[in-house]
């Protein structure tokens, strides 16, 4: 069994090992799925290595692939009948989601230290979930693709019904349920693309080796871009996000606000726009509307939030906005600043949600208006807060800057296949949220972390512990890190990247550059 | 074909099984509409019987030289005994834990 | 001659059958609508002689009416529904009622009458075909009804273990299974309804 | 190549701003929760280490570039950051070149004397570690920001100035006036920022579409001053060469007739302009100074600020192609400048007066870049002169205000009063100061004033010129008026009247400042800075005289203000200015409320953008977009509950339907075969 395996199973393996530990030593089962995930990290980067390793020498030739290439990949048949193969691989965008599910799975487990109640149920329902991430980002079979995508999604209905805070039930279901009507899309999209290509497989390798008819293209494209951009909050499929990130506990928040979101952004560009390319052109202009619409909506959304996680929710809205804005965008600059924010926004909401529960943790409220000067009582808490507020509104040395920087030259250098005047407006028009985010931001922030303390509760309470310090710090850490050195995840994507957009070359008819 | 010609003709299938259609609409009737689950199974036996007097007449009137629908109407006789049998047993036993066998009562599957 | 006497026989017997069997699901006495089923069925066995079935009539004179209709009455006894006057049914059903079996006859004498049967198998029998009939049951050839008259019998003893088991009151074996020993089927019924309405 | 016989300092220019950053981490990750003393000392020795790396860096650079010889734009370090694609990255490196170099020096010598200040100042406070990380924090962005050889790093250094600014304006974060002035200060430059961010895409974009038409020759002449001898479209080489702006201009006319270049540099004019608090984006200024007064006198007085003008200066080619964009720099700049010295002649917290009085020369200093021509650049040194000398004494300004506020502990002047004194030391620098921003001969002041005026003159542009002139009779007049009521008359409150002279180590930057903001006009700055190398420079070198047609009526209006402020607030006859305040009424409290621009900018933000769009579209989300989603289910749930009443539970029913069902398949079969 090869390594990616192993990244696939161990959550699970982890999961299964908390299983036989009976429920009642829950200290023990909380250092179990701590060593499962800082084992799944260590694993994660020694995958990183060897990715590295294999894929340098490939970046030349890459420059004009359109194929994808991929590492360490193992290919075993499943049910021969149907074509279904277990075929997992990596390149640099799925090693670029690994790392980033790897760390938030790592400091949610440090964050969820406190959770008391079913603690078992809590962590297996949460490895589980997380096996289905890493297969989701691993396997390029599209059955195999969809299988861990619902895997993914549905242990979430669980854990924020139980675990959840508020109306719980109301937002599982409702998250639930709209997740599953964009699969069904997916679902459908998918076998649209079996048996269009006629080749009796779902090898997404070998389905991208035809080139489909331009109808089928134009149909299908919307619906998986749909499908999976309900799950990246694609406007108007974005409202299961505030009620659901508003419910669920702290390390689902994390999880779900960090990486499950991003699936969608994935899949979108792994599966929608490569597998389509000129139903990604067709319909590249509608799409940036929208997620142009996302991302101001989002952030104007946010500016009157009373609730510390609403406010966060629709901060994610509007910056999940940017992932697909990206990947509509459909260049280079664009993609990769989709694929770089996919990273930033799930490492920066992470963070957030992962902050916001320490706070409610001591306060025990969520209420913006109720709380106030409270970095006088935890400035730990307040100086990661204020480090993932100002890398949320593309503060340059955060990785928020890096992403948002590439999607407006994406945005504003345009494609030849679309509307340049057009594409040129929705990129203004997106970059006045970096005014409007900076309004939310420091609103929220101040009203919660400045200011004199009126609630003389407030005074007793407690900075981070150590884990805390360790979860947050991590992120804080990844954040400056990305941002700092962009180049590292720069070179681990790009060449990932460019078959994607030379397929979109290659395939179609030109219009003429600028 | 005057009224009284269709009385003098002797009965065709057709006539048959117009009659068997009318049993086994009466037997219908009975067990939308009768309230009590005895009723019912007498209404049922409308229809077994009906059943049972179709394949005697396809017998006859179809292939007149076998045996094959007699067989299967003394089959329909056994089975409306069994199942005479068994439903009067879950009568009996409904009857003594509801006190009635008011069908129109018995609807806990709803809800 | 006697194809007159018998046409008419037919006749005269469809229309008491009808009216019998009508009788049978609009009374309001259970008791009596069990009598008119009796009747109804002998207006079967009597068809069956029409049909030149002799065996069938007397199996269906002694099986059904000296039977079946015994059951029924215990049925009726057992559930005290004798001096029940049985609940007009609503006018809602009713309608239903009348609206399902009128379409359902509407349909078949339809169907009935745009129908050719045509005989399939040229032939006929000696007049008494009983023992024919017991030659075919008792065939273990392919054209044999050896085994479903085996199955049959199986069916039957079934039926009966299974009608005994059910309407029995108390017994050892349905209690133990359940481990409440000294509680009554009954009470096992009650207690199981009572679930059941509660959740 | 010429990279190999350069100065150590010169290679190793990445030093400067790297010794701050370094600081910075070591200060705030290690030695802050530990000991906050260390921190502030660690804090000030790097931040002095800088400013000597920068000495020598000027010493070196203008040796490699004696007088009279072209000085060429260095880039002795560079590297790739940022790759978007092929021909599209940011190189981050350090640019060297007159202007670099001059606000090097001023940036870190400016800083190096208020961390020291600072020690004394904040010295018992509660943040005093925080402070020293911020502060340290500033220094290497500003600096990141000055030797930003491309467009995108200078952006990237300009948002974290404007962080930090943020961090340091807000560092009383339990005052609520502090919290929301740093709010203030960041959301008005962000919004600012998006222009400039504009600008740089538009800028990017066309300029990457040039690289591609231009021949790898020209490529490699644009960057033989560059390590590694690349440009991108970014590079500031690349921008402000002659072929690229010749294509610029090429490119015509886009949206509403304006030229795409002019468009563009507008845009990158709104950036300068929010940073540097020109009209109408300068009510944050006043505002910030909530903050702790030394970081006043370093990022918003000396530094931060000019950061817009700097900005100006450094793609001034550019802005001077286009023209119309440079006119727009011109009008609002010498707008500013007059509508900031009216308000300050009506503060009464000695702080925003000074504020107002940044305002008003930035204002200054803009209108001077904006009138320069390529064929008269004498603007261009003024103003490069003026930020050179405006730095020094408007710092020394704040500091000295901070030993009064230290002292008397309110930013009222009308708390303070007869400290003159009381404090000699902190009296005689801020009269020097005073006196310089005055514009009084032989001061620092003076003399880039003068060239201001002089190249307004010189360019034809009157109107500018003689509200230049107006402004430095306004300037004399209000600074005097806050010297007067501060430091003359009787002692107005308690705190005035035991008021003691500052400790020494704030004392000790004071006086250097002084000696500074006196000798910084005798520079010759010509020399130094000029647009366009040796040739220009040789030629303005010589206007250095002074041009006393200019300088007479400047130094007579400045001789006219400080005789009304005398008159009016001299000691002993203050209640002079309370009848003429009240005399003019109306008109007195509109200047008094800064025109209500604070008000007008509150209600566009909490009434229109909160109320209007804000809150709208979140009820828009909860009530008709999830409405939509929460009516799909509504959808679902009602049409299910009228389907289970089908299920009656009654078995009679079901059969029924059995049958009818029956019944109809029985139908649809007949109906298919006949």
């Amino acid at each position: 069994m090869g390594l990616l395996s192993w990244l696939i199973l161990l959550p699970f393996l982890t999961a299964l090992a908390v299983v036989c530990v009976p429920a009642r030593r829950w200290m023990m089962i909380r250092w179990i799925a701590l060593a499962g995930t800082g084992l799944h990290l260590i694993l994660t980067g020694i995958a990183t290595f060897r990715f590295w390793g294999l894929a340098m020498p490939d970046v030349a030739s890459m420059k004009t692939a359109t194929l994808m290439k991929l590492y360490l990949v193992e290919q075993v048949p499943w049910f021969q009948t149907l074509g279904i193969q277990y075929h997992v691989g990596v390149d640099g965008i799925s090693m670029a989601m690994v790392i980033l599910t790897s760390i938030i799975i790592f400091t949610g487990v440090l964050a969820s230290w406190n959770v008391k109640e079913r603690t078992k149920e809590f962590f297996v329902l949460l490895l589980t979930l997380v096996t289905g991430v890493f297969g989701v980002f691993l396997s390029f079979d599209l059955f195999l693709f969809f299988m861990f995508y619902e895997v993914a999604v549905l242990p979430m209905y669980l854990l924020i019904g139980i675990w959840g805070t508020g109306p719980k039930e109301y937002a599982a279901m409702k998250l639930t349920l709209m997740l599953l009507v964009g699969s069904a899309f997916i679902l459908v999209g998918i076998l649209a693309l079996y048996h269009a290509s006629g080749l009796h497989t779902f090898d997404l390798t070998r389905l991208a080796q035809v080139s489909y008819s331009t109808d089928l293209q134009y149909w299908v494209f919307p619906m998986l871009f749909v499908g999976f951009g309900v799950l990246g909050a694609l406007y108007p499929f974005h409202t299961w996000s505030p009620d659901g990130h508003a419910s669920a506990p702290t390390a689902v928040s994390m999880l779900h606000a960090g990486v499950l979101m991003k699936l969608g952004g994935y899949g979108a560009l792994r599966i929608a726009v490569y597998l389509l390319p000129d139903g990604a052109k067709d319909w590249g202009l509608f799409f940036m509307a929208l997620t142009t619409i996302n991302i101001l909506y989002g952030s104007f959304g946010a500016i009157v939030q009373k609730d510390l996680k609403y406010f966060t929710a629709y901060s994610s809205v509007s910056h999940c906005g940017f992932v697909l804005f990206g990947v509509a965008a459909l260049n280079l600059m664009g993609v990769k600043g989709a694929v770089i924010q996919m990273f930033s926004h799930g490492i920066m909401t992470g963070l957030f949600f992962g902050l916001i529960g320490m706070v409610y943790g001591r306060t025990h409220t969520r209420m913006i208006n109720e709380m106030g000067g409270l970095a006088k009582v935890m400035p730990w808490l307040a100086v990661c807060f204020y480090v993932g507020g100002l890398a949320s509104l593309g503060l340059p040395g955060f990785s928020g800057f890096v992403a948002e920087s590439h999607v407006f030259l994406g945005g504003f250098f345009g494609n030849p296949w679309t509307n340049a005047v057009a594409m040129k407006t929705l990129t203004v028009i997106a970059t006045l949220s970096i005014v409007v985010t900076a309004v939310y931001v420091l609103r929220g922030l101040a009203r919660v972390f400045q200011g004199p303390i009126e609630n003389h509760h407030f005074l007793e309470l407690t900075d981070a512990t150590l884990t805390e310090k360790i979860s947050t710090g991590v992120l804080v850490a990844t954040l400056a890190f990305a941002g700092i050195m962009p180049w590292f995840l720069i070179d681990l994507i790009e060449s990932s990247i460019m078959p994607i957009i030379n397929r979109l070359h290659a395939t179609g008819t030109m219009v003429a550059f600028y | 074909m005057s009224f009284s010609e269709i009385f003098v003709q002797a009965p065709s299938a057709v006539h048959w099984l117009i009659l068997s259609s009318l049993l086994f609409s009466i037997g219908i009737y009975g067990i939308l509409t009768r309230r009590n689950a005895v009723g019912i199974l007498m209404s049922t036996e409308l229809l077994l019987n009906s059943a049972s007097l179709n394949f005697v007449v396809f017998n006859k009137f179809v292939a007149p030289s076998s045996v094959d629908g007699q067989v299967m109407s003394l089959f329909v006789i056994a089975v409306a005994a069994a199942e005479v049998v068994v439903g009067m047993a879950i009568f009996v036993a409904l009857f003594k834990c509801r006190k009635t066998v008011d069908v129109t009562q018995m609807n806990l599957m709803r809800n | 001659m006697t194809t007159t006497v018998l046409t008419a026989l037919f006749y005269v017997l469809a229309a008491c059958s009808v009216l019998l069997a009508l009788a049978v699901v609009t009374t309001r006495r259970i008791l009596r609508a069990a009598v008119y089923l009796m009747g109804v069925l002998l207006m079967s066995a009597g068809f069956f002689l029409l049909l030149g079935a002799e065996f069938l009539a007397g199996v269906q004179i002694l099986v059904y009416v000296g039977g079946i209709v015994v059951l029924l009455v215990f049925a009726v006894m057992l559930t005290r529904s004798v001096e029940l006057l049985e609940d007009e049914p609503s006018i809602g059903r009713k309608l239903l009622g009348y609206v399902v079996a009128a379409g359902f006859l509407i349909m078949n004498v339809a169907l009935l009458a745009t129908t050719e049967f045509r005989v399939l198998r040229e032939g006929t029998l000696p007049a008494g075909n009983t023992a024919a009939l017991g030659r075919k049951l008792l065939d273990y050839g392919p054209q044999g009804y050896a085994l479903p008259f085996e199955v049959l019998s199986i069916l039957l003893l079934t039926a009966m273990i299974g009608g005994i088991v059910i309407a029995r009151k108390t017994g050892p074996v349905a209690t133990g299974k359940l481990e409440q020993p000294g509680q009554g089927g009954s009470d096992r019924f009650g207690a199981q309804t009572t679930t059941i309405q509660g959740s | 190549m010429m990279f190999q016989n350069l100065g150590f300092m010169l290679n190793h220019t990445w030093l400067i701003p790297a010794i701050p950053f370094f600081s910075f981490l070591l200060v705030g990750l290690f030695i802050r929760p530990r000991s906050p003393k260390l921190a502030g000392i660690v804090a000030t020795v790097a931040v002095f280490a800088a400013a000597c790396c920068a000495y020598v860096l000027a010493w070196e650079y203008f040796h490699l570039f004696p007088a009279g010889t072209e000085r060429h734009a260095l880039v002795p370090w560079n590297f790739e950051w940022l790759r978007y694609q092929e021909h599209l990255a940011v190189r981050a490196g350090v640019l060297v070149d007159p202007i670099s170099v001059l606000l090097m020096v001023v940036v870190t010598t400016v800083s190096a004397l208020v961390h020291l200040y600072s020690i004394g100042y904040m010295h018992g406070d509660q943040g005093y570690g925080r402070y020293f990380t911020w502060l340290n924090l500033f220094t290497f962005s500003m600096l990141g920001l000055v030797v930003a050889p491309n467009i995108l790093q200078m952006y990237v250094c300009w948002e974290l100035v404007g962080a930090s600014s943020f961090l340091l304006i807000g560092f009383y974060y339990e005052k609520p006036s502090a919290v929301a002035a740093s709010k203030k200060a960041f959301i008005v430059t962000r919004f600012a920022d998006l222009g400039f961010l504009l600008g740089v895409i538009i800028l990017g974009y066309y300029g990457y579409h040039f690289f591609g038409e231009l021949s790898p020759a020209l490529a490699q002449q644009m960057g033989q001053y560059t390590a590694g001898g690349v440009v991108d479209p970014f590079d500031f080489a690349y921008l402000t060469h002659p072929e690229v702006l010749s294509k610029f201009v090429g490119l015509g006319t886009g949206f509403l007739g304006v030229s795409l270049l002019t468009m563009a540099m507008v845009l990158v004019y709104m950036g300068a302009a929010g940073k540097s608090a020109m009209f109408p984006l300068h009510i944050w200024l006043p505002d910030a100074m909530e903050g702790p007064t030394p970081v006043s006198a370093l990022i918003h007085a000396a530094t931060m600020v000019v950061a817009g003008v700097y900005l100006v200066a450094r793609t001034f080619l550019v802005f001077a192609t286009s023209g119309d964009a440079l006119m727009v720099v011109a009008y609002i700049g010498a707008f500013t400048s007059l509508f900031a010295a009216v308000i300050g002649c009506t503060q009464d917290d000695i702080k925003r007066v000074l504020a107002f009085s940044t305002l008003s020369q930035l204002g200054y200093m803009m209108f001077a870049l904006g009138v320069a021509t390529m064929d008269h650049p004498l603007g261009y040194t003024a103003s490069m002169f003026h930020l050179f000398t405006h730095a020094f004494f408007k710092a020394l300004l704040f500091l000295g205000a901070g030993a009064l506020i230290h002292a008397v502990h309110s930013n009222e002047i009308w708390d303070m009063g007869g400290l003159a004194r009381k404090m000699p030391i902190t009296h005689a620098t801020v009269l020097i100061a005073t006196l310089a921003i005055a514009g009084i001969w032989p001061l620092a002041g003076f003399f880039s004033k003068d060239e201001i005026l002089v190249s307004a003159l010189e360019n034809q542009h009157y109107g500018i010129f003689g509200l230049g002139l107006l402004v430095a009779g306004i300037t004399a007049f209000y600074m005097f008026r806050i010297y007067f009521v501060s430091f003359w008359g009787k002692a107005r409150s308690k705190h005035a009247e035991h008021a003691h002279e500052a400790p020494l180590v704030m004392l000790i930057p004071l006086m250097i400042l002084a000696v500074l903001s006196v000798v910084a006009g005798w520079v010759p700055m010509g020399e130094f800075v000029s647009l366009g190398g040796a040739s220009h420079g040789a030629a303005e070198g010589a206007h250095h005289g002074i041009n006393w047609a200019v300088a007479g009526p400047s130094l007579f209006v400045a001789a006219i203000g400080i005789s009304v402020a005398w008159f009016l607030y001299g000691s002993g006859h203050e209640e002079r200015s309370k009848s003429v305040a009240s005399s003019l009424g109306g008109v007195y409290t509109t200047i008094k409320r800064k025109f209500y621009f604070d008000e007008l900018y509150l209600f566009i933000t909490h009434k229109v953008v909160f109320r209007f769009v804000a809150a709208p579209i979140a009820w828009f989300d909860r009530h008709v977009v999830d409405g939509g989603v929460n009516l799909s289910g509504w959808i679902t749930r009602t049409s299910s509950t009228a389907l289970s009443r089908l299920q009656t539970g009654q078995v009679q029913t079901y059969g029924a339907w059995f049958v009818g069902g029956s019944i109809g398949a029985l139908l649809v079969l007949w109906h298919l075969m006949f």
